[in-house]
């Protein structure tokens, strides 16, 4: 039944598929839409996907150490409505560290449960997801957070600063993409996570803290989300709770775009930020060609699918799966 | 022989992975009622060739005849129905699973609308395990199995079909001798029955013990067929590695050290008992006993894997308290542990990588890995210890079963530890690379490192050990020294026969 | 005597408007001693909302407020008060014609209408603009499928031709009653069209979405018109960013669903479509109106 | 007793107990909390936590045997939410004009259908192309969450059928129709699970796979007619569902895969498949409902509700892990 295209997909096609299909796809949306490769809309979209992009990084720690984070939506929207009031309470200054220990401190709760508890993190973070809604919603009341005075503070410049002429967000993703994709490529912990995601029982063999591993890696997320969460409230300066309601599946999506096994022990944060642009650029393309929000799902699902399939398919140098 | 028809017969069978030319052209054919060995030096393409041949892998060339009729098998149940059974190297087991669910897994007995005859696979099972004359039954669930037991669940699988060959890939990796010996009678039975098999093992004396003819694979490539009543273990030896072997024992003289290692009156819940021994530099301590006489439990504790409940540890003369991996290694122990694929390597690494991985945090160029070191340190375990792999990228779930456990001895050699336990550090290797292992304990002693080996090979416990721990459920029953031990004293030691006679 | 009264609303917690709702809702019925108040929120969700249906009926409420999730699905659960003799009042967002039969009343804002007047307020502007003639607006619904949306988009849309027949609506997109999405929708506008005179959003916390856009590209002159003046709106309008929009008071609505209820239990004489004022706002007039809290 | 007998009752006991907690507490709570004069346990109450259970109830059965697998699925709401809509719509199609009533049964069988089509799909792609279920129906989810919008726009779909409805809301024996429903699938899945040869295959595949591929187990049809059988389950949840309530939003259905992952979790089913019990789910559908309604019953606000339910699935996950530590003989790994 398999249909034995036995041929080999070029080695570069198997590293780097998702990067050709990046390409590919970015000369069609072009040729259908002029607009599209208008540098200004590319920076749009950069700039927008940069909160999304930010959180992806740090679940791409999570996914590589093996688990999975589906409360980053949720943590973004309890960062953001707190810095928003801390803001006003406490000034920017106190409020921005404040709301970091804060999301932080949520990220080495989940950590802890999933790495010293061995708690399954699926679950874990879905518990973490509607537990932190219920947070968010105590926190404000319920209401939207709106900074008083819009035009007068320097906070803003997270989200809508400028600095040598880029955005401040694509600045703080770059700057913090480079940071953990060294970090995960070239270091011991990185290593280490590698080593988690791939076999966690040989990891411990091996004299590695397993525990310690998982538990930085959501101190990782978390800080990652709370930087999210800085640009997201800093960009509108007022937010409602759900604000990052559902991201984290689009998060997820990104990831997995990225070629990150979701068993663990492969991925990289230079595939991430891939994945990240092909979401970012699916959504801004199919909007200016002039097609309905829903066909977004829809070629959002034909994409991952097909983007993880011709992965595995050229790491196992046949189409079809071989499973009978 | 030669004009009755084979069971079974391969033609010029060729299979490539990439980089990799696991086959290379391999014919031979296996007679109705034969138990035919196939040897060869770990990642010679054993395993590999009878994938091919039970429909796991397609070859790329080549065909296979069952009987006279030419053969395309492209799964496990095309090959199943043409009568080939395959006893896998690795377990193959649904533990959740009863017994007989396993055993008939792939083909329970069915009734009407595809319900499950549960009363005739009792039956057929219980039949079968009789056979066996093992100690549990149908319904028992395969993961409440000691390993011995499940390896013996694999087995019966072969005498649930009419086979017309089965094939062993290295059944007795984990087996006692008891039931070693159950097993040669059920291949016995199914060489009366007419029926082909195929016997992989590295075991000189089972080889010799029951097989009729013997083929050689080296590098992928057929190097020829013996009948085992005209050769010798020497002569297929030397087809297999391409050279003579030197068997002899490396014997560096060399001083005894002081005492690195000491453990007092130590007990881990119902695991083992009251265990007292110690180890100094340049000994080579062995434990024997049978599988489950505790000894991987209390070299677990030793590497921080199990907190004891009562006794103490002393390294270098100091009480030590070990609470993990972590901190034995920063002590100075390393254990090469017995299973590994689940707790040696993370397959999906590549082999530069696995090895270093316990020092990775010293391996260090300012806050980075140094990569450089990393790779001189694979070159030198991968010469030393010859291992065969295209190079330090291969992923390490890619390399040959004892292949992989090479890589996981240099990993823990290149830590240059104070204490050195292996657990089983042969178990799927080769002779030629078992030897070269032997040898490197031996070395490792000289250079004033304290080795503890845990083996269940008698042969190899006393080839390398200067003492011998003889284990009894989970109790100490005696130590010999090297110039006491007779093969007779141990075997009686580790049934558990000389209850008084405590070291 | 006092009576008990069981409110199952449609999603708390999601915007100000329906936490302050809740708010006001609570505090009205403590004030009013005959009171008992069971509130409950189904959180967005049709088949929780139907089950509080049946869990007030199963407890015996003397009578039900319910905001509907979806207009026609809660329909059945109605009937089932309705047959067990107790009455519904539906508040804020309409059920379906088909359910009327079961409803004591209906109290709320008139969704149609306020979309009909977003479309006269912009259109006014329009025409002091000059633009009448070839202005280019989009459009930013609220949560697709959610009543309130579909009615101030149709509202919208029906009113604007008869007013301004020349002025083109050249895209709509949900924003989901979400600030941030719409701030995304608007920002793919921005790019796809040089040319918008005017936005129309649902509500005005997706109207300063798609301000906030506008203002980070550096488009100028654009005519935002929203609905439910949030005070971010009203902000944005005393900022003269942001032109207009509808006013509609959460406590308003609270007060007069509990209130309608109340009554009918009574046995007073309720109209059964109970609207609520809810006035045009914009820069000219804001002074005749208080911050909204929410 | 067979070793892992006892530990075994222990866990599947664990549900039990953890809905005996609940309703003592419930109860107790309920009578300072609640503004009702009717207690939590009265028998009323108890059949609509039944009733109320099915649309969750029928998926995790489903979910249960997907997860026994080795496998996920994401998108069971989106294609509840289809199913939904293909129910609704067709009772309206004038290709059926003169049928009547007897619209009814071609519309189940339409919208089961298209359930059953789309588990199909789902199936067919985790099989033909080896990607992980997981990944597969995240984007089903999100595909076929745009299908149901591409069907009619934004707007609701909505059919009132009284005949329909009046079916939906009566009762047999005291019990709900959907009652009913949950009852007999929970019954024919746990003898699918139990005693056929399919249902056998399908745990050995989720115990271990490679297993099954060597003993010749056809691993790709079992995990496709599994996920038919999801997709199956799916619809007629939201053919019970919908029968009675007659409206379906376009975005009705999402997180019901959370929901019902959550209650098949705490039944008891490993998240990486080979053992799980439908016994033990259904006990996990009724926790999830019983706490949900137990909170509506004492006037949990929203935060509240979202704060309990998230903290108590950690704690249920924290004290089944304590259930199954096997002491000292664990390693600690
Ligand atoms: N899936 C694979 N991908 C790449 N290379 C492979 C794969 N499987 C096996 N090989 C390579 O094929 C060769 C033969 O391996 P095989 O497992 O057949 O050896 P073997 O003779 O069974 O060895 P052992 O005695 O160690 O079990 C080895 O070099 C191995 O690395
Ligand atoms: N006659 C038999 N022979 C061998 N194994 C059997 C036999 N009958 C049952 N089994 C095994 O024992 C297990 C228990 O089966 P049983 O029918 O009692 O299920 P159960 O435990 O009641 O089901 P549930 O998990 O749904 O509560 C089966 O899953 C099967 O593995
Ligand atoms: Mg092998
Ligand atoms: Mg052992």
């Amino acid at each position: 039944m398999t249909a034995p295209t036995k041929e080999q997909v070029g080695g570069f096609l198997a590293r780097q598929g998702i990067i050709v299909a990046f390409v590919l796809f970015m000369i069609g949306f072009s040729m259908a839409n002029a607009r599209f490769i208008d540098p200004d809309n590319i920076m749009g979209v950069i700039r927008s996907s940069a909160i999304l992009g930010v959180m992806a990084l740090g679940v791409t720690f999570v996914v590589i150490s093996g688990n999975l984070d589906l409360s980053v939506g949720s943590m973004m929207s309890f960062s953001t409505i707190v810095v928003l009031d801390l803001h006003d309470k406490i000034g920017p200054t106190l409020a921005i560290p404040a709301m970091f220990a804060l999301t932080l401190g949520l990220g080495a709760f989940i950590g802890f449960l999933v790495g010293y508890l061995k708690l399954n993190s699926l679950i874990v973070t879905l518990g973490m997801l509607s537990a932190i809604h219920g947070l968010t919603l105590t926190w404000s009341g319920g209401k939207n957070m709106d900074i008083a005075d819009k035009e007068g503070t320097w906070f803003k410049v997270f989200g809508q600063g400028d600095a040598l002429g880029i955005p401040v967000p694509i600045l703080l993703f770059v700057l913090l993409a480079a940071l953990l994709g060294i970090a995960l490529a070239k270091t011991p912990f990185g290593r280490k996570v590698y080593a988690v995601g791939g076999n966690a029982t040989a990891a411990t063999f091996s004299g590695i803290r397993r525990a310690r591993v998982v538990f930085i890696c959501y101190l990782i997320s978390a800080f990652c989300v709370a930087t999210a969460g800085l640009i997201q409230a800093s960009r509108s300066l007022g937010s409602q709770n759900t604000v990052g309601q559902g991201l984290e599946l689009e998060v997820l999506a990104a990831v997995i775009l990225g070629g990150a096994s979701l068993l663990g022990g492969s991925g990289t944060i230079f595939k991430t930020v891939i994945g990240v642009l092909i979401l970012g650029f699916i959504q801004n393309g199919l909007l200016l060609v002039g097609l309905q929000f829903y066909v977004q799902f829809v070629v959002t699902w034909v994409i991952i699918i097909l983007a993880v399939w011709l992965d595995i398919a050229a790491k196992r140098g046949k189409l079809w799966s071989p499973i009978a | 022989m030669s004009d009755r028809t084979p069971a079974l017969r391969l033609e010029g069978i060729v299979k490539t992975f990439p980089g990799v030319r696991a086959l290379d052209g391999v014919s031979f054919d296996v007679m109705p009622g034969e138990v035919h060995a196939l040897m060869g030096e770990n990642g010679a393409g054993k395993s590999t060739l009878m994938k091919v041949l039970g429909g796991i892998y397609q070859p790329d060339e080549g065909r296979i005849f069952v009987g006279e009729v030419p053969a395309v098998m492209t799964s496990p149940l095309e090959a199943k129905a043409k009568g080939i059974v395959f006893i896998h190297q690795e377990l193959s087991l649904a533990e959740e699973l009863s017994v007989a669910e396993n055993i008939y897994l792939g083909e329970l007995p069915r009734k009407r609308f595809g319900l499950v005859d549960w009363a005739r696979l009792e039956q057929q099972t219980n039949a079968i395990l009789a056979k066996l004359r093992v100690g549990f039954d149908a319904k028992t669930r395969v993961g409440d199995l000691s390993i011995a037991n499940q390896q013996m669940v694999e087995i019966a699988r072969a005498l649930t079909v009419e086979a017309k060959a089965v094939i062993f890939d290295e059944p007795t990796a984990s087996l006692t001798d008891a039931e070693k010996v159950v097993l040669f009678d059920v291949i016995a039975g199914l060489q009366a029955q007419g029926v082909g098999i195929i016997y992989i093992s590295h075991r000189m004396e089972e080889i010799f013990k029951i097989t009729d003819r013997i083929s050689v694979l080296r590098d992928g490539s057929y190097r020829g067929t013996v009948k085992t009543a005209e050769t010798d273990e020497e002569s297929v030896t030397q087809l297999m590695i391409g050279r003579k072997l030197d068997l002899s024992r490396n014997e560096i003289h060399h001083a005894l050290g002081d005492v690195a290692l000491e453990v007092r009156g130590l007990s881990c819940a119902d695991l083992y008992t009251d265990v007292s021994f110690e180890v100094r530099r340049g000994e080579v301590l062995g434990f024997y006993g049978l599988v489950g006489a505790g000894r991987t439990e209390i070299a677990e504790t030793l590497f921080g894997l199990r907190d004891p409940s009562a006794g103490q540890i002393l390294l270098d003369g100091r009480d030590t308290v070990i609470r993990s991996p972590a901190a034995a290694i920063a002590l100075g122990i390393s254990l090469v542990p017995e299973d590994r694929k689940g707790q040696g390597l993370v397959l999906g690494m590549n082999c530069r990588d696995n090895m270093t991985l316990p020092q990775v945090d010293d391996l260090r160029a300012g806050p980075f890995v140094a990569e450089g070191a990393e790779v001189a340190i694979f070159d030198q375990y991968r010469d030393r210890l010859d291992i065969r792999t295209p190079g330090w990228k291969q992923l390490a779930g890619n390399l040959s079963g004892g292949n992989q456990q090479k890589i996981v001895i240099g990993k823990w050699l290149s830590m240059h530890p104070n204490v050195l336990i292996v657990d089983e550090p042969t178990r799927g290797i080769d002779v030629g690379s078992k030897s070269e292992i032997h040898n490197l304990i031996r070395e490792l002693a000289a250079q004033g490192y304290a080795v503890i080996v845990i083996s269940s090979e008698m042969p190899e416990i006393l080839h390398v050990s200067d003492r011998i721990v003889a284990m009894y459920s989970g109790r100490i029953m005696r130590t010999f020294t090297a110039e006491e031990v007779t093969e007779d004293k141990l075997i009686q030691a580790i049934s558990g026969l000389t209850p008084e006679n405590v070291a | 005597e006092t009576m008990t009264i069981g409110i199952t609303q449609n999603n708390v917690g999601v915007d100000s408007y329906q936490t302050t709702y809740e708010k006001a809702f609570i505090e009205a019925a403590n004030a009013n001693a005959t009171v008992d108040a069971v509130v409950l929120d189904a959180g967005g969700d049709v088949a929780r909302q139907i089950a509080q249906m049946e869990d007030l009926i199963q407890q015996e409420v003397d009578a039900i407020i319910i905001w509907p999730t979806n207009g026609e699905a809660v329909i059945p659960a109605v009937r089932k008060a309705h047959k067990a003799g107790i009455p519904v009042v539906v508040t804020n967002s309409n059920i379906a014609q088909a359910g009327f039969d079961f409803v004591a009343s209906f109290s709320g804002p008139d969704n149609i209408n306020q979309g009909a007047r977003s479309a006269e307020i912009m259109c006014d502007k329009f025409k002091d603009m000059g633009i009448e003639k070839e202005a280019q607006v989009v459009h930013i619904t609220g949560q697709p499928g959610y009543t309130t949306a579909i009615e101030r988009a149709k509202g919208f849309e029906d009113r604007l031709p008869e007013v301004c027949p020349d002025v083109t609506v050249v895209d709509t997109q949900p924003g989901d009653w979400n600030r941030e999405k719409s701030q995304k929708v608007m920002e793919a506008f921005l790019v796809k069209y040089d040319d918008i005179d005017g936005v129309y959003a649902g509500d005005d916390n997706m109207g300063v979405g798609a301000l906030n856009a506008a203002k980070a590209a550096g488009r100028e002159g654009i005519i935002f018109v929203g609905a439910t003046n949030f005070a971010v709106g009203y902000e944005a309008m005393e900022r003269g960013e942001y032109w207009g929009s509808i006013y509609q008071s959460p406590v308003d609505d609270a007060k007069a669903a509990l209130q309608t209820a109340v009554d009918v239990l009574q046995g007073k004489d309720v109209p059964f479509l109970n609207y609520f004022d809810t006035p045009k706002i914009t820069q000219d007039n804001m002074g005749d109106f208080s911050k909204p809290v929410f | 007793m067979q070793p892992g007998t006892l530990s075994s009752f222990l866990k599947r006991g664990a549900i039990w107990a953890f809905i005996a907690a609940e309703l003592v507490f419930f109860t107790v709570a309920g009578e300072f909390l609640s503004v009702s004069e009717k207690t939590f346990m009265d028998i009323d109450n108890m059949l609509l936590l039944f009733k109320q259970s099915a649309p969750i109830g029928i998926i995790a059965m489903g979910m249960t045997i997907i997860m026994v697998n080795g496998n996920i699925d994401l998108s069971v709401g989106a294609i509840y939410a289809i199913s939904a809509i293909v129910l609704l719509d067709s009772l309206t199609w004038p290709v059926f004009a003169g049928l009547g009533d007897g619209v009814i049964p071609v519309a189940w069988g339409l919208a089961l259908l298209s359930g059953v089509a789309l588990g199909a799909l789902n199936g067919l792609i985790v099989w033909k192309t080896g990607v992980d279920a997981f990944i597969v129906t995240l984007g089903s989810m999100l595909g076929y969450r745009g299908l149901v919008f591409m069907y009619n726009g934004e707007q609701p779909t909505s059919h009132l059928n009284w005949t329909l409805v009046d079916f939906a809301e009566a009762q047999w024996l005291g019990l709900h129709t959907s009652t009913w429903f949950l009852l007999g699938v929970t019954a024919a899945i746990w003898f699918l699970m139990n005693r056929t040869v399919h249902g056998r295959n399908a745990y050995a595949i989720g115990n271990n796979r490679s297993a099954a591929v060597n003993a010749g187990i056809r691993v790709g049809p079992h995990m496709m007619i599994n996920f038919m059988i999801i997709g199956f389950l799916a619809a007629l949840s939201a053919v019970v569902f919908y029968s009675e309530s007659g409206s379906v939003n376009p975005n009705d259905g999402e997180l019901y895969e959370l929901w019902v992952i959550t209650a098949v979790v705490l039944g008891g089913t490993k998240l990486t498949g080979g053992a799980g019990s439908i016994v033990s789910t259904f006990g996990g559908v009724l926790a999830i409902q019983l706490l949900r309604k137990g909170l509506t019953h004492i006037g949990a606000d929203t935060e509240t509700v979202n704060l309990v339910i998230g903290l108590i699935l950690i704690a249920v996950l924290f004290l089944d892990r304590q259930l199954n530590v096997k002491g000292k003989e664990e390693l600690k790994v």
